[in-house]
């Protein structure tokens, strides 16, 4: 029973899925996409952080810092947008009335 | 590392990123008041990188992650001189809704500096910060009259797609890295000619997913109607420049840097996608009734035009610099035209409005017209020269079918202008138009100017500057 | 500069060693099983305990909210303000700039090529742009609290 | 080794079904709690991958500061959670499918990319106790790629700008404490005395 690589890419491939696939199954719940954001994200650094340690290349982890910031920037700017937009609105739903047809 | 060297290819940049620093603190101590001042500081400092960059060293630094060469500073000037129109609009706009706030130039002022990272991209990781900086900035803009719910709507729209187009991006960017065993562009295509495989390839659709997320090619273009026609109308008129312009230079050196051996697998992706944006462009215009959702669908179409002349190779290099400048300056004048207008203080956003238009702004509808047979392609004006050296790019790498093909979506795409032009002129006036504001005449009556009788100059001065910048491009 | 590629960055391990190796690295992170370990046994047995041994007689009275001995006047969750909301958003952004402070202090003073100049100005600039931040914050009164 | 292949498989496990939680619970306060746990648990993965760093990054921002961000806007929005999971069965069984498919093709790529690419037959990285982990980073970051470790702080500034032009709104009329102006106040600053001669009373 040994671990390589192909194991954790396994894992992130069906994380990424995960995320994918929470996007499109709540399609009016904007926090739940917001989260499933976060997981698509969280998977490609495993990938990214995977492939460094088995590359023994630095730069997947450089890499996978800059992904955590900057998805953490993005988690503040897109809760940020949902708060502006649940004011207006009074709720987060987005598909049902919506003011632009699509 | 010549640390020298790197602060001389960076300076546009520095004078972006000091400068904005500065002005964000010098507008926190004067506030929303001082508005007007921030403006014409950030304006300021997008004139100078302009320069810097106009006049800029080319080389490459920090291990190759970042390149300048001639299309990156090519790219940054156009992008540093649209940057300066948007903020001009913007004071104008913001200032008559009351919703204007200091920190409207500066996010765009910190977006021209995300685009101008994307351009010099020498590696995924390069590439994936400096679009996400472009791309936080835009979100923000979009949504930024948060008292207005289509604003936020907006915002929210194009916060979920881009993230969402984000993750795909840094999913392929990761198999590529995995692959090639290197972030950067050439250790991928020195990898990538050696050993091709099933997961490169998959990586590098994925990047392409991605990327064409941004520039909204179809079919990923859904979110392009929705967010134009509730951002404010010069921040869209911004979206539809200066960010796609900064991706799609940056598609074109990931496919052509990275993997100009697998020239001929991305090419039938990108065709693909190429065929159907302007399509999808042409025929989704046709039954649009609101005057941004319509140019929105102008833009889709236009990518693909963009697309095809990445898909020409090395030859439709100078033809995406030529086509994007006249392009940008298209959708900027139109864009200007609708904040132009507007009956009894209520912004006219619907197609029907403009009806009889000839009978009551004169000017205007000479503007519109001009820029109306520009985007239709029509011989002089600019749209016709900037189809022109793409499709003829296209013809020499032996595209023939596609050109053929995008001839025929911009024929469709006529009528909906000729629609415009027939309402414009031959029909009943609505109701009287407002007065237009000042800086919207200005720059409508300068792009009309260009479209016509400027673009020969400039073609005749700058489409020489962008077959040389696109010299050695790739390698 | 191709100061990244691996060979040159440490050796390259054969996998006969390699068990031992790894072994040896995850020994170091037995504390923090230990730690999690008596953590869950601690808290589930507490719970367990609690569920089994103690006496349960609900009734609604009971159950309902207790306010001073009046009716509830409102929902116990309620809404958080907007202000909790743009602390914790600065928060991570401060929280991400000192996590960039660890690797610069843990390899500052032995970077390759003589490159501590370099890497501790760079901190510097990092730091003044987030400064810079700060003030604009402060000054637009994100911090103060009503 | 079989250690390591025990705590992998438990980690992945725990990674996954409370990924899974996440877009399946009916609350969205247990989905953020179930997003902690998928990060705590990858947090493992990084470490068994050798990536200490990252590992107590993730603990640090995520588990410490985002999904602390996203408990409070869960709360602070008042929504009817049940309303906006309509649908949700209606996709279900067409998510499921696509989904399935999409993750049949991302592993074979996956398996596709380990065994044919630059990794293949490498073994992992173990930190050593002359170059941990951190120290690795730390040399990269702040030499060959301090441009973008200064982008990055752009990035964060844009973040903060962002949050604060959408959501800061200053309320009129709130009276503040200033402790400056009330130490500074001077008694000839609030009082003044008048000399008032008998049975005259004070005019203005």
């Amino acid at each position: 029973m040994t671990i390589d690589l192909v194991h954790y890419l396994t894992v992130s491939a069906i994380l990424f899925t995960i995320g994918v696939l929470g996007i499109f199954l709540n399609r009016r719940n904007i926090i739940i996409i917001l989260m499933s954001l976060e997981l698509i994200l969280l998977s490609t650094n495993i990938n990214f952080v995977a492939f460094s340690s088995y590359l023994h290349n630095v730069q997947g982890q450089i890499m996978a810092m800059f992904v955590l910031t900057v998805a953490a920037a993005e988690a503040a700017v897109g809760l940020a947008i949902l708060v502006t937009f649940f004011r207006n609105r009074g709720d987060i739903a987005v598909d049902d009335a919506s003011m632009m047809k699509g | 590392m010549d640390f020298n060297l790197a602060l001389h290819l960076g300076l546009p940049e520095t004078i972006l990123a000091v400068s904005s620093l500065l002005i964000l603190v010098f507008g926190a101590f004067r506030g929303d008041k001082g508005m007007i001042s921030v403006s014409a500081l950030c304006g300021v400092a997008l004139i100078a990188a302009a320069f810097a960059a106009a006049f800029g060293h080319q080389g490459a630094a920090f291990g190759g992650s970042f390149i300048v060469d001639g299309v990156a500073l090519f790219a940054k000037v156009a992008i540093y001189i649209a940057a300066v129109f948007i903020i001009v609009l913007g004071q104008g706009y913001f200032d008559r809704v009351g919703a204007g706030r200091f920190e409207l130039p500066i996010l765009i002022l910190l977006a021209a500096l995300g685009m101008s990272l994307m351009v010099s991209a020498g590696d995924l990781i390069s590439l994936y910060v400096g679009l996400e900086l472009q791309s936080l900035a835009l979100y923000v803009l979009a949504a930024f009259r948060r008292d207005d719910a289509k604003s936020s709507e907006a915002g929210l729209k194009y916060f979920v797609l881009g993230a969402l187009s984000s993750g795909l991006l840094l999913y392929g960017a990761s198999l590529v890295y995995g692959f090639a065993g290197s972030m950067n562009f050439h250790d991928i295509a020195q990898s990538a000619t050696t050993n091709l495989n099933v997961g490169l390839i998959f990586g590098l659709v994925f990047v392409i997913c991605g990327l064409a997320f941004k520039v909204s090619a179809a079919p990923f273009h859904m979110w392009t109607p929705d967010v134009y026609e509730g951002a404010p109308t010069p921040i869209v008129a911004f979206f539809a420049g200066a960010p796609k312009f900064a991706a799609m230079v940056l598609f074109a050196r990931v496919l052509q840097t990275g993997f100009a051996a697998q020239a001929d697998q991305w090419r039938q992706v990108v065709l693909v996608l190429a065929v159907l944006s302007f399509v999808i462009g042409a025929l989704g215009g046709l039954m649009q009734k609101d005057i941004k959702r319509l140019l929105a669908y102008s833009s889709i179409a236009n990518m693909g035009y963009a697309l095809l002349a990445i898909a020409a190779g090395a030859v439709g290099i100078p033809a995406l610099l030529i086509f994007f400048v006249l392009y940008m300056v298209d959708t900027l004048g139109l864009f200007t035209v609708q904040m132009a207008l507007s009956r009894k203080g209520e912004p006219v956003t619907r197609i029907d409005s403009l009806a009889g238009l000839s009978k009551t702004n004169m000017p205007m509808t000479i503007v519109l017209t001009i820029l109306c047979l520009s985007v239709l392609g029509m011989p002089p004006f600019s749209g016709f020269w900037a189809k022109y050296f793409v499709f003829g790019a296209a013809i020499t790498s032996g595209l023939w079918q596609f050109a053929a093909a995008g001839l025929v979506a911009s024929v469709v795409a006529a009528f909906y202008y000729l629609r415009i032009l027939k309402l414009m002129w031959f029909d009943v006036p609505a109701g009287d138009m407002d007065k237009s504001p000042l800086e919207t005449r200005w720059i409508a009556y300068a792009a009309a100017a260009f479209s016509f009788p400027v673009v020969i100059v400039f073609l005749v001065y700058v489409y020489p500057l962008a077959q040389s910048a696109a010299q050695g491009f790739g390698s | 500069m191709r100061l990244l590629k691996a060979p040159d960055m440490r050796p390259v391990f054969n996998s006969e060693g390699l068990g031992d190796l790894m072994n040896a690295f995850l020994l170091q992170y037995l504390p923090v099983i230990i730690f999690i370990g008596v953590a869950t046994v601690l808290g589930l047995g507490f719970m367990i305990g609690a569920l089994v041994i103690a006496p349960k007689a609900p009734d609604t009275e009971k159950l309902s909210a207790y306010e001073c001995g009046f009716n509830a006047f409102d929902s116990a969750r309620q809404k958080f303000d907007v202000r909790f909301y743009l602390v914790s958003i600065l928060f991570i952004i401060f929280d991400l700039e000192a996590s960039f402070l660890f690797p610069w202090a843990v390899s500052l003073f032995d970077m390759p090529n003589g490159g501590m100049h370099v890497a501790f100005w760079s901190m510097v600039t990092f730091l003044v742009e987030l400064g810079l931040g700060y003030i604009y914050v402060w000054k637009k009164g994100a911090l103060e609290w009503e | 080794m079989t250690v390591i292949a025990i705590a992998f498989y438990l980690l992945a496990l725990v990674t996954l079904a409370s990924g899974l939680m996440v877009i399946t619970a009916k609350n969205p306060v247990h989905s953020v709690l179930y997003l902690i746990l998928a990060f705590f648990s990858s947090a493992g993965l990084f470490i068994l991958l050798g990536a200490e760093f990252l590992a107590m990054l993730l603990v640090v921002v995520y588990v410490g500061a985002v999904a602390v961000l996203f408990l409070f806007v869960v709360m602070m929005l008042d929504v009817d959670f049940v309303k906006l999971r309509q649908g949700f069965a209606n996709y279900l069984p067409i998510g499921l499918v696509v989904g399935l498919v999409l993750m049949g093709e991302l592993v074979a790529i996956s398996i596709a990319v380990a065994t044919k690419g630059a990794a293949a037959g490498n073994q992992p990285l173990v930190a050593t106790a002359a170059e941990p982990n951190i120290k690795m980073i730390g040399h990269a970051l702040y030499s060959t790629y301090i441009y973008l470790f200064e982008a990055a702080g752009f990035v964060l500034l844009v973040a903060m700008v962002g949050a604060i032009v959408l959501t800061l709104r200053t309320r009129p009329n709130v009276k503040r404490q200033d402790i400056f102006s009330q130490v500074t106040r001077r008694r000839k600053d609030a009082v003044e005395i008048v000399p008032v001669k008998t049975g005259e009373g004070i005019s203005e």
